[in-house]
C-alpha cells in the first residue's frame, strides 16, 4: 500500500512542485530527483510483488500483478534516465533559445504528470480508471508535443490530440459495452463490475455477442494510442516533432501503457469468446503496422521521424506476437516490449544529442558523428543494430522466438515477416551508417551530453539477449501464462 | 592390378618406355614435317632434322632478356619434366607402369596443364608484347583444350571403370571388339584437341612466325639455346605423348597387356611404330587440307570439340542406360 | 402493452431529438449556431438523465446530470462563444462532402449503427433499450461530422457531440458508469476543452487563422 | 526445458576435455580483443602484440581440434546463459572439430601475417581493429561449436557484424560504406531465412536444441521446406550465385588479413551449416534435394571463374575465383547428398571428402593469395593490376609464395588444389551409377563444367599472377616497392607449407577426415592397404594417386635434365635486352593490360556480362578506350528489385498525406469494417 502510494504520490507531488518551480536553475535536477524517488518506490513496489505474488489494494481499486509490475519498474526505470538526459539537454535548448524559462517549467510539470498518468493506468484495476489514465496522459503529452510552438509542431500536437482523443472515445464506448456485459454477470451494484479481476474471474459468462463489440470498440481506442496502421497517423508527427525527451518517453513507455490496455482486454475477451477471432485481430494489425512502417521508413529524411516509424514497427512484431498466443509467443511480446522501450529511448537520447551536434534533425545533414564523438557514433550505430535485431542483443532473442513460432504455427505469415524486416533493416541501416561514418559535419555542444542513460540502457539489453534473470524469467512466464491465453 | 609391388621388370619397361619416348619425340614431328612437305610438293627436309636443330641449340651460349627472372630459366626444365613424366604414364607399349599408380589420366591433364601454365608465365615473364600475346593465347586454347581432354577419357573411364590409362588401355584392348558410339565422338574431339595443343593447323601454324597468328612460337621469342632446345624436345613429346593417348583410347591393340616379357615388347614395337607412321602422315594431310584459322574462330574450333566430348559421354550414358 | 408509460416516451423521444440534433449539426456550417446546437443536446441530454434518474431512483444519476448540465449546457459553450469572438471564427467554409452527401452517409451509418445495436438492444435489462442504437448513431454521425469538416472549432463541437453520444450511450445501458469514472471523465472533458483553449490560441498566433488546411504541412509524399 | 531424447554422447566431465579446452581458447580470442581497449591508439600493442597472441592461440585451437577429430570425440556442455528454458548448447563432434581445424590453422597463419601487417592509417584504430578481428574469429568458432539454434544464430549474427565493421574499416571511403552495407543486409537476410528453417526445425516449444531438431520427425514437405530455406540462408553466406553480389564488393573492401579470414574461413562457415542441417538435424535428405546445391554450385563456379577471368582489380579477382570454389564446394555436397539420398553411402563418402578436402585446401590457398595481395598492397599502394607488374625481382619473397597460391588454385599437381578436384571428378564417374535416369543424364554436364572452371581458374591464377608479378613494372613508382617484413615472411610461409603439406599427404588428411563422413554419411572413404603414400579412394578399382611419387620423379628428372646439360655443354648465359622486333622503343606498355588479358573470355562468355565500353574514335583529339563490366544479375535482379521496393514505398506513402479528416477517415472505416466483421463472425 505505502509503496503503492509513493509511487503515485512522488510524481504528482513532483507535478506541483514543478508546476512552481520547474522555472528554476535547478528545474533539471528537480525532476530527476522526482523520478529517482519514483524510481525507488516502483522498486519497493516490485520486491514486494516478487516476496507476496499479486496483490489487490485500496478496495481492489489497484492491481500489481506480475505483468503491470515489471512495466512499472520499466516505467519507472526509463522514466529516471530520460530525466537525466533531459538535463543536458533541455538545458542546450535554452542556450539555443528554442524554448524559454517559462515552457520549461511546463516541460518539468507536465513531464511528472505524464508520469502520474502512465503509472496509474499500469496499476489501476478499474477498466474505466484505465480509460481516464489514459486519455489524460494525451493531454498530458500534447502541450509538450507543442513546447517549440512552431508551425510543425502545432500541426503535429493538434492531430494527436485530436485523432487520440477520438480514438480514446471509441475505447470509453467499448468500456461501457464492457460494463454493460458485466453488469448483468455481477450485478448491478456497479462498483465491482469494471475491476479487472472481477471481470477476469466471471468472463467465462460474460454475453459473447456484446463483447465482440466491446472488443473491437477498445481495441480501435487503445490501438490508436498503440500506434497500430492505420489507426498510427498521428504517431510520427507527435513523436518527431516534440522535445526528444519527450520523444523518448512517448516511444518507449506510451506505446508499452497503450498496448497493455489492449492485452488486458484481449485477456477478458478470448475468455469470453473462445474463438482465435481476437487473436486473428491482433495479428492482422501486427502485419499492417509492420509492413507499412517498413515502408514508410524507406523515404524517410528525419530522423526522429524514421524512428518513430520504426516504433510502429515494432508495435506491429508485439502486437502480432500477442496476436499468435501461447506461452513462446506471449513470453517473446513480453520480452520484447522490455527490449524495445530501452533501445528506442536510447537511441532517441543518441539521436537528439546528434541532432543538436549537426544542428538538424535531417539525416542529411548529419554526418560522420563516429570521427567527431566516438561516444555518439558508436551509440547509435549500436542502437541501430540493437533495435534492428542483430545479437547479442535482446531484440533479437524476442524476435527469434516470434519468428520461430510465427514460422511453425502460422507459416503463411513467414513471407511476410521476412520481406517487412528485410526491408526496414535497408531502410534503417542504410541511413544509419552514412551518419555514423563517413566525413563529418557535427560541432561541439555548450552541455556535456549525458550519454550515460545511453549505454546503461543497451548494457541492459545486451544482457537481456544473453541471460534473462531467473526472477525476470520467472516474470515473464507468469505473465505470458496469464495473457497467452490457452 | 596390385599398385605397388615393386618389380624390376616392371620397373625396366617404364625407363625403356621413357627412354624410347625421348628417342623417338622428335623423329615423329620430322616425319610429320616430311609429309606435309610431300604433299606441297616441296623438297622435304632431312627426317633428322629435329634431332640437328636440338643439338644445335645445345652447344649454343644461352641469351637471357635483361628482365628475365629465376622463373624464366627453370620454367623449360619443368616444361620438359611434366611432358616426360607424362610419357612415363602413357601406355605407348606396355601397360604394367608403376609410375601409373602414382598418376592417372586425371593427373596426367593435370601434367599438361602444369607444363602449359608455366609455359605461359614463363612467356609473360620478360614482358614482350609477344610473350604476353603468346601466353593469352596459349590459355585461352588451354582452357577449352584441357576440359574437352578430360571428357575424352571420362567416357573411356566409363567405359573401363577406372581412370588409369594403361587400365583403360589394357580394358579396351583385351575385350572383345565392342563397337562404341560413345568413342566415335570422342574421337573426333580428342583429334581437334590434338590439333590445337600441339600448335597445328588450323590453330597455330608451327611454321610461320607471323604475329597475328602465332601462339606457340610467340611465347618461345625470348628462348635460346639449351632453354629453347628444352622446350622445342617438350614439345615433340607434347605430341608424341597425345598420339600414343590417341592409340590407348581408340586403337589400344598390340600394346604389351599382361605381364611384360621381352617378346611382347618385342611385338608391341614395330605396332607403335606403324600407328606413329600413320598418324603422322594422317596429321599431316589433315594440315595440309586444312586452313589457318583467324585466333579469334579457334575458340569456336575447341568449343566444338568440347561439345563432341560431352556428346560422346551423353551418347555413352543413354545407350548404357 | 400498447402503449408505453410517458416518461418512457419521453425518454425515447429525447433519443430521437438527439439522433435528429445530430443530423442537424451534420448540415450545419454557421459555427455559432453549431455551438448553439450542442448546447440543445446537452440539455436534451440533460433532461433524459433527470427523467432515468427520476424513473429509476438511481440517485447518482442525479449527480451526473448536473454534471452534464453544468458542462455541457453551461461551461463549455461558453467559453466556446468566448473563444469564438475573441477568435472571429463564425463560418466554416464549404465542408469536403456536400451536405446532401453527408446526410446519405449519415442515414446509412445509422442504420449500421442500429444493426449493431440489434444483439445488445435484446439484453438490454434497462428501460430504455432503443437508447444504445441511437447512442452508437450518434457518435459515429459526429465522427463523420468530425471528418467532413476544416475548420478546428467545428471539430472541437463534433469531438464534444461524441461525448454526449458516449454519456447517452453509458446512461441508457447502464444508468451511467460508477461515480468515480463519471467523475474522471468530466475532468478529462474539462480538461481537454481547455487545453483546445490554448491551442486554438497558439494556432492562431501562428496561422492568424483555424483553418485546418495550415495542418497539413507534415506528411510523407512531399 | 531439457530437450528429450538425448543422443548416448557423454556430458563434459574434466576442464581436460578438448571441448573445454576449444571454449577457453576462444575466449582467450574474446579477452585478447577486449585487451585491444586498453590502448586503442598503439600500434605495438594493439597490432603486434595482440595478434601474435591471437595467432597461439589459433594454433593450439588447431592443434586440440585436429587431436579431437583424430579421437573421433563427441562432448557436449550446457553453457550457464542463453534464454531462459534454453541455456547455450555447445557441442563438440568430429564435424565441428574439422572445421575448427581449418578456422585455428588459418587464423594462425593470417594473425601473424597481420601482426606484421596492421599499421597506421587503417581507419579504425588499431586496437579497435584487434577487438573486431578477434571477436570475428571467436564467433566463427562458436558458430561452429553451438549445439542449438539461438546459440547458432547469435554467433553467426555476431561474425556479421564483427566483418562488417572489419569491412568498413575504411569509413570514409564512400564504395567501402556501399559495400559494407550490401554485405550486412544480404547477411542479415541470410540469417531471417536461417531463422525460418530452424521454424520449421524446432522440436516443439521451446525446443531449438540441435538434439531435439534430431529427434523430431519432419513430414517430408517441411523437411524439404526446412532444407531450401537453410540452403537460401547458407548460400547468402557463401556467396552462391544469385546471391553472390556482396561477395565481390565486400572482399575487396576489408584490410587484406580480413579478406583471407573471409574468404578462408567465413564461407566455410555456411559449408559446416549446411552440412549441420542436411546431414545432422534433417538426418536423412532425399535424393533430389542435392540436386539444387548441385546446380547452384556448378553455375556460381563457371560464374566465378568467368568473371574472375576480366578483373582488373587484383582482390576483386581473388573475390570472385572464392565465388568460384564455393560453387565447386557446394557442387560437391550437392553430389553427396544425391548419392546419400540414393542410399551409396560410401560414394557419399567420397564426394563428401571431396567436399571437405576443398574446404580444407581453400580456407589455406585462398588466405595466402589475399595476404599476397595485401603485402603488394602495402608495398605499391595499388590494387589494379594495370599499374602492377614485374614485382617479382622487388618482392620475391612474397611472388614465391603467392606462386605456391596461384598453382594450388590453378589445381595443378602435386599441390593441394588438385587432390580436391581429383576427388571430385572421380566421384563424378561414379554418379552413373544413380539409379534416376535423367539424374544420369544430367550428371556428365556437371563434371563437364566442373572441368571448364577448373580450366578457368588456370587461366584465371596465370593472369593473376603474371600480371602483377611478371613482366615489366607499369609504373615507375613500383620501382620504390619493398618486399614484406618477417612476421608476414612468416604468415605467408607457414600458409603455404599447409598448402603443401594438404597436397602432399592426402591419405593422412582424409584418414582424419574418416570420422566426419562416418558421422555425416555413416561411411568412410576406404583407405584400401596399399601404401601410404598412394590415395587409392576405391577399393577393386584401379584409381589411385600418388603425388608425393609424382613430385619426387618430377623433381629427379629436373634435376637430372639441369646435370645432364651441365655435364654434357655448358652453363654459359649472356644478358641482353629483350628482342623488340627491330624497331626499337620496347616499353611496359607494351604489355597485355589486365584487360587484354582477359579479353579471350570477355568474347567467349560475352552473355554472361553486360559490358558497358567507350571506343575512340579516329577524329578523337585525346583518344582513350575504357570498358567497364557490369554484372548482368545485379542489372537484372537487384536493381530492379530496389526500384521495385521504392516505388512501392512512394505508393504506401499515399496513405500518410497530412489531411486530418483523411486521418479520422482511416479511423472511422476501420472502427466500421471491424465492427461489421464482429456482427459477422
Amino acid at each position: 500500500m505505502i509503496e503503492l502510494s509513493l509511487l503515485l504520490g512522488f510524481p504528482a507531488a513532483g507535478a506541483l512542485v514543478a508546476a512552481f518551480f520547474g522555472a528554476g536553475r535547478r528545474g533539471p535536477e528537480l525532476n530527476a530527483l522526482c523520478s529517482l524517488a519514483t524510481l525507488l518506490a516502483a522498486c519497493a513496489l516490485t520486491v514486494r510483488v516478487i516476496g507476496h505474488g499479486q496483490v489487490l489494494l485500496a478496495h481492489e481499486q489497484f492491481f500489481v500483478d506480475p505483468f503491470n509490475v515489471f512495466l512499472v519498474a520499466l516505467t519507472a526505470f526509463v522514466g529516471f534516465t530520460t530525466a537525466l538526459f533531459s538535463r543536458p539537454y533541455m538545458r542546450t535548448e535554452v542556450v539555443h533559445g528554442r524554448v524559454t524559462a517559462g515552457r520549461l517549467r511546463l516541460y518539468h510539470a507536465m513531464y511528472q504528470l505524464f508520469m502520474l498518468t502512465m503509472l496509474l493506468a499500469l496499476t489501476t484495476n478499474n477498466m474505466g480508471l484505465l480509460w481516464v489514465a489514459m486519455e489524460a496522459a494525451t493531454l498530458s503529452t500534447v502541450l509538450l508535443v507543442t513546447l517549440y510552438r512552431t508551425p510543425q509542431s502545432l500541426e503535429a500536437g493538434w492531430k494527436y490530440f485530436i485523432l487520440c482523443g477520438v480514438g480514446i472515445a471509441q475505447a470509453l464506448f467499448g468500456t461501457i459495452l464492457l460494463y454493460f456485459a458485466a453488469e448483468r454477470v455481477l450485478g448491478a451494484e456497479g462498483v465491482t463490475a469494471l475491476l479487472w479481476t472481477h471481470l477476469d474471474a466471471v468472463k467465462g459468462e460474460l454475453e459473447p455477442a456484446v463483447i465482440a463489440l466491446a472488443f473491437v470498440f477498445l481495441l480501435v481506442g487503445y490501438g490508436t494510442k498503440a500506434g497500430l496502421v492505420p489507426l498510427h497517423s498521428w504517431l510520427p508527427d507527435a513523436h518527431a516533432e516534440g522535445p526528444t525527451p519527450i520523444s523518448a518517453v512517448l516511444s518507449g513507455l506510451l506505446l508499452n501503457v497503450a498496448i497493455y490496455a489492449v492485452v488486458r482486454c484481449k485477456v477478458l475477451v478470448e475468455g469470453s469468446l473462445h474463438s482465435p477471432v481476437p487473436g486473428r485481430m491482433l495479428m492482422g494489425f501486427g502485419l499492417l503496422s509492420l509492413v507499412a512502417a517498413a515502408f514508410f521508413l524507406w523515404r524517410q529524411r528525419d530522423i526522429k521521424r524514421l524512428f518513430a516509424y520504426s516504433s510502429i514497427e515494432h508495435m506491429g512484431i508485439i502486437t502480432f506476437a500477442f496476436g499468435l498466443g501461447g506461452p513462446v509467443a506471449s513470453f517473446a511480446a513480453l520480452l520484447h516490449m522490455t527490449v524495445h522501450s530501452l533501445t528506442k529511448s536510447a537511441i532517441f537520447f543518441v539521436v537528439g544529442h546528434a541532432a543538436q551536434k549537426c544542428g538538424t534533425p535531417l539525416m542529411d545533414g548529419i554526418r560522420g558523428l563516429v570521427t567527431v564523438s566516438p561516444t555518439i557514433g558508436w551509440g547509435l550505430m549500436l542502437g541501430a543494430l540493437a533495435i534492428l535485431g542483430l545479437p547479442p542483443f535482446g531484440v533479437f532473442a524476442s524476435e527469434f522466438l516470434i519468428v520461430t513460432t510465427a514460422m511453425r504455427d502460422e507459416p503463411w505469415t513467414a513471407p511476410i515477416l521476412l520481406v517487412a524486416l528485410g526491408i526496414a533493416f535497408a531502410a534503417i541501416f542504410g541511413r544509419v551508417q552514412p551518419m555514423v561514418f563517413g566525413e563529418t559535419s557535427a560541432r561541439r555542444l555548450p552541455h556535456a551530453p549525458a550519454l550515460l542513460p545511453v549505454f546503461v540502457h543497451l548494457a541492459i539489453v545486451l544482457v537481456l539477449g544473453l541471460y534473462v534473470p531467473p526472477y525476470l524469467a520467472d516474470w515473464y512466464r507468469a505473465a505470458a501464462r496469464l495473457v497467452g491465453g490457452p | 592390378m596390385s599398385l605397388v609391388a615393386f618389380k624390376p621388370l616392371e620397373l625396366l619397361t617404364q625407363l625403356i618406355e621413357i627412354l624410347v619416348a625421348l628417342a623417338v619425340a622428335p623423329l615423329l614431328t620430322g616425319w610429320v614435317n616430311q609429309c606435309r612437305a610431300w604433299l606441297a610438293n616441296r623438297r622435304a627436309p632431312s627426317l633428322w632434322l629435329p634431332y640437328d636443330n636440338i643439338r644445335k641449340l645445345f652447344e649454343k651460349e644461352a641469351v637471357l632478356a635483361a628482365g628475365a627472372s629465376p622463373l624464366f630459366r627453370v620454367a623449360p626444365y619443368i616444361v620438359f619434366a611434366t611432358m616426360v613424366l607424362a610419357a612415363g604414364i602413357i601406355p605407348s607399349m606396355g601397360t604394367r607402369l608403376p609410375l601409373v599408380a602414382a598418376a592417372d589420366a586425371i593427373a596426367l591433364v593435370g601434367l599438361f596443364a602444369t607444363a602449359r601454365v608455366f609455359l605461359s608465365l614463363a612467356a609473360m615473364d620478360v614482358g614482350t608484347a609477344f610473350g604476353t600475346l603468346g601466353a593469352r593465347r596459349e590459355m585461352m586454347v588451354g582452357f577449352l583444350a584441357e576440359p574437352a581432354l578430360l571428357m575424352v577419357i571420362f567416357v573411356a573411364s566409363l567405359i573401363s571403370a577406372t581412370t588409369a590409362l594403361p587400365a583403360i588401355a589394357e580394358h579396351l584392348a583385351t575385350q572383345s571388339l565392342g563397337l562404341y558410339p560413345s568413342l566415335a565422338f570422342t574421337a573426333v574431339a580428342f583429334t581437334l584437341v590434338l590439333l590445337a595443343e600441339n600448335a597445328r593447323i588450323p590453330v597455330d601454324n608451327p611454321a610461320t612466325h607471323l604475329e597475328l597468328t602465332m601462339i606457340h612460337e610467340a611465347m618461345l621469342l625470348e628462348y635460346s639455346a639449351r632453354h629453347l632446345a628444352l622446350m622445342e624436345w617438350a614439345s615433340h613429346l607434347r605430341l608424341f605423348n597425345y598420339a600414343c593417348i590417341g592409340f590407348a583410347l581408340f586403337i589400344p591393340w598390340g600394346v604389351a597387356t599382361g605381364t611384360v616379357g621381352p617378346l611382347a615388347l618385342a611385338f608391341a614395337v614395330p605396332v607403335l611404330a606403324a600407328k606413329l607412321v600413320l598418324a603422322g602422315a594422317g596429321l599431316a594431310l589433315i594440315e595440309t587440307v586444312s586452313a589457318k584459322l583467324r585466333v579469334m574462330r579457334a575458340p569456336e574450333f575447341l568449343a566444338t570439340a568440347f561439345l563432341f566430348a560431352v556428346l560422346g559421354l551423353l551418347v555413352h550414358v543413354l545407350l548404357r542406360a | 402493452m400498447l402503449t408505453a408509460p410517458l416518461d418512457l416516451q419521453l425518454l425515447n423521444a429525447c433519443a430521437a431529438l438527439l439522433l435528429l440534433l445530430s443530423f442537424a449539426m451534420l448540415s450545419q456550417r454557421r459555427i455559432v449556431s453549431l455551438v448553439n446546437l450542442l448546447i440543445v443536446q446537452g440539455a436534451v441530454l440533460t433532461c433524459a438523465t433527470l427523467l432515468l434518474a427520476w424513473r429509476t431512483g438511481q440517485s447518482h444519476l442525479y449527480v451526473s446530470a448536473a454534471l452534464t448540465l453544468g458542462l455541457k449546457v453551461v461551461f463549455l459553450p461558453w467559453l466556446l462563444h468566448r473563444l469564438i469572438r475573441r477568435l472571429e471564427v463564425y463560418w466554416d467554409t464549404e465542408p469536403l462532402l456536400n451536405v446532401s452527401g453527408t446526410m446519405l452517409v449519415g442515414i446509412l451509418t445509422v442504420v449500421f449503427a442500429f444493426a449493431l445495436a440489434q444483439p445488445i438492444t435484446q439484453l438490454a435489462a434497462t428501460t430504455m433499450r432503443s437508447g444504445i442504437g441511437i447512442a452508437i448513431a450518434v457518435v459515429l454521425l459526429a465522427f463523420l461530422m468530425m471528418i467532413t469538416r476544416r475548420k478546428a472549432m467545428s471539430q472541437v463541437v463534433g469531438f464534444l457531440s461524441m461525448e454526449n453520444g458516449l454519456f447517452f450511450g453509458a446512461m441508457s445501458a447502464t444508468y451511467g458508469m460508477p461515480m468515480v469514472v463519471e467523475l474522471g471523465i468530466a475532468l478529462d472533458v474539462l480538461v481537454a476543452v481547455l487545453v483546445l483553449g490554448v491551442f486554438f490560441f497558439q494556432i492562431r498566433e501562428q496561422f492568424d487563422s483555424l483553418d485546418l488546411h495550415h495542418l497539413e504541412s507534415l506528411r510523407e509524399r512531399q | 526445458m531439457a530437450s528429450p531424447a538425448l543422443s548416448p554422447v557423454p556430458v563434459i566431465s574434466s576442464l581436460s576435455s578438448p571441448l573445454a579446452a576449444c571454449l577457453a581458447l576462444l575466449a582467450g580470442w574474446i579477452l585478447v580483443g577486449a585487451a585491444g581497449l586498453i590502448r586503442p591508439q598503439s600500434v605495438r600493442f594493439g597490432g603486434r602484440t595482440l595478434f601474435c597472441c591471437g595467432a597461439l592461440l589459433g594454433l593450439a585451437l588447431a592443434l586440440v581440434a585436429a587431436a579431437s577429430l583424430a579421437g573421433g570425440i563427441t562432448e557436449r556442455l550446457v553453457l550457464p546463459v542463453g534464454l531462459p528454458d534454453l541455456p547455450f548448447h555447445v557441442r563438440l563432434d568430429p564435424l565441428a572439430s574439422a572445421f575448427l581445424a581449418l578456422l585455428g590453422a588459418t587464423a594462425a597463419g593470417v594473425s601473424i601475417f597481420g601482426a606484421g601487417y596492421f599499421r597506421e592509417g587503417e581507419g579504425t584504430a588499431p586496437g579497435l581493429l584487434s577487438l573486431q578481428y578477434h571477436w570475428f574469429l571467436a564467433s566463427m568458432g562458436f558458430v561452429l561449436l553451438a549445439d542449438d539454434a539461438y546459440g547458432f544464430m547469435v554467433a553467426w549474427e555476431a561474425m556479421a557484424i564483427c566483418s562488417y565493421f572489419l569491412v568498413t574499416t575504411q569509413h570514409r571511403i564512400a564504395e567501402i560504406r556501399r559495400a559494407g552495407f550490401l554485405y550486412l543486409l544480404i547477411a542479415h537476410l541470410g540469417a531471417t531465412a536461417l531463422l525460418l528453417a530452424f521454424g520449421v526445425l524446432q522440436g516443439g516449444k521451446w525446443l531449438f536444441t540441435f538434439d531435439a531438431m534430431r529427434a523430431a520427425h519432419l513430414a517430408p514437405s517441411a523437411a524439404a521446406v526446412a532444407f531450401l530455406l537453410a540452403l537460401a540462408g547458407f548460400g547468402a553466406k557463401a556467396g552462391l550465385v544469385p546471391l553472390h553480389v556482396w561477395l565481390p564488393e565486400a572482399h575487396p573492401a576489408a584490410p587484406s588479413p580480413v579478406s583471407a579470414l573471409m574468404s578462408g574461413v567465413m564461407l566455410k562457415t555456411a559449408v559446416y551449416g549446411t552440412l549441420r542441417v542436411t546431414f545432422d538435424l534433417i538426418g536423412a535428405p532425399l535424393w533430389w534435394w542435392g540436386l539444387a546445391p548441385l546446380a547452384a554450385g556448378l553455375l556460381s563456379a563457371l560464374y566465378g571463374a568467368v568473371f574472375a577471368s576480366v578483373q582488373t582489380d587484383m582482390k576483386r579477382l581473388l573475390a570472385y575465383s572464392s565465388i568460384e570454389n564455393l560453387g565447386l564446394i557446394f557442387t560437391g555436397l550437392g553430389l553427396a547428398i544425391v548419392f546419400d539420398g540414393a542410399h551409396m553411402p560410401a560414394l557419399a563418402a567420397l564426394a563428401l571428402t571431396a567436399t571437405l578436402y576443398h574446404c580444407l585446401n581453400h580456407a589455406l590457398m585462398k588466405s595466402l593469395a589475399f595476404l599476397g595481395t595485401g603485402s603488394v598492397l602495402h608495398a605499391t599502394g595499388e590494387r589494379n593490376l594495370g599499374r602492377l607488374g614485374g614485382l617479382i625481382h622487388r618482392m620475391p619473397w612474397v611472388a614465391a609464395l603467392t606462386l605456391v597460391a596461384a598453382l594450388a588454385l590453378a589445381g595443378l599437381p602435386p599441390l593441394n588444389g588438385f587432390v580436391s578436384e581429383w576427388l571430385l571428378l572421380q566421384s563424378f564417374l561414379f554418379a552413373d551409377q544413380i539409379p534416376h535416369a535423367f539424374v544420369n543424364l544430367l550428371i556428365p554436364m556437371g563434371a563437364a563444367l566442373v572441368a571448364l572452371a577448373g580450366a578457368l581458374a588456370g587461366y584465371v591464377m596465370v593472369k593473376f599472377f603474371g600480371v602483377i608479378f611478371l613482366g615489366q613494372p607499369r609504373e615507375s613508382s613500383l620501382a620504390r616497392a619493398h618486399d614484406c617484413g618477417a612476421l608476414e615472411r612468416i604468415g605467408l610461409a607457414s600458409l603455404a607449407l599447409g598448402c603443401l603439406a594438404l597436397g602432399l599427404a592426402p591419405v593422412e588428411v582424409i584418414g582424419a577426415l574418416t570420422g566426419v563422413t562416418r558421422e555425416l554419411v555413416g561411411a568412410t572413404v576406404p583407405h584400401s592397404g596399399a601404401a601410404w603414400w598412394l590415395l587409392a579412394p576405391v577399393p577393386g578399382r584401379a584409381i589411385s594417386y600418388g603425388p608425393l611419387v609424382l613430385l619426387a620423379t618430377g623433381a629427379g628428372v629436373v634435376v637430372l635434365t639441369m646435370l645432364l646439360v651441365r655435364l654434357l655443354y655448358h652453363r654459359r648465359v649472356r644478358r641482353s635486352v629483350a628482342w623488340d622486333c627491330g624497331f626499337g622503343g620496347l616499353n611496359a606498355r607494351m604489355q597485355d593490360t589486365a584487360e587484354g588479358f582477359g579479353q579471350p573470355i570477355r568474347n567467349i562468355f560475352q552473355s554472361f556480362f553486360h559490358i558497358e565500353r567507350e571506343l575512340p574514335t579516329p577524329f578523337d583529339r585525346a583518344p582513350r578506350y575504357s570498358i567497364a563490366i557490369v554484372d548482368r544479375i545485379w542489372r537484372g535482379a537487384y536493381q530492379p528489385l530496389g526500384s521495385l521496393v521504392q516505388r512501392l514505398a512512394d505508393a504506401v506513402a499515399i496513405l500518410q498525406q497530412g489531411r486530418i479528416s483523411v486521418y479520422l477517415l482511416y479511423s472511422f472505416a476501420t472502427l466500421v469494417v471491424l465492427l461489421a466483421l464482429a456482427l459477422i463472425v
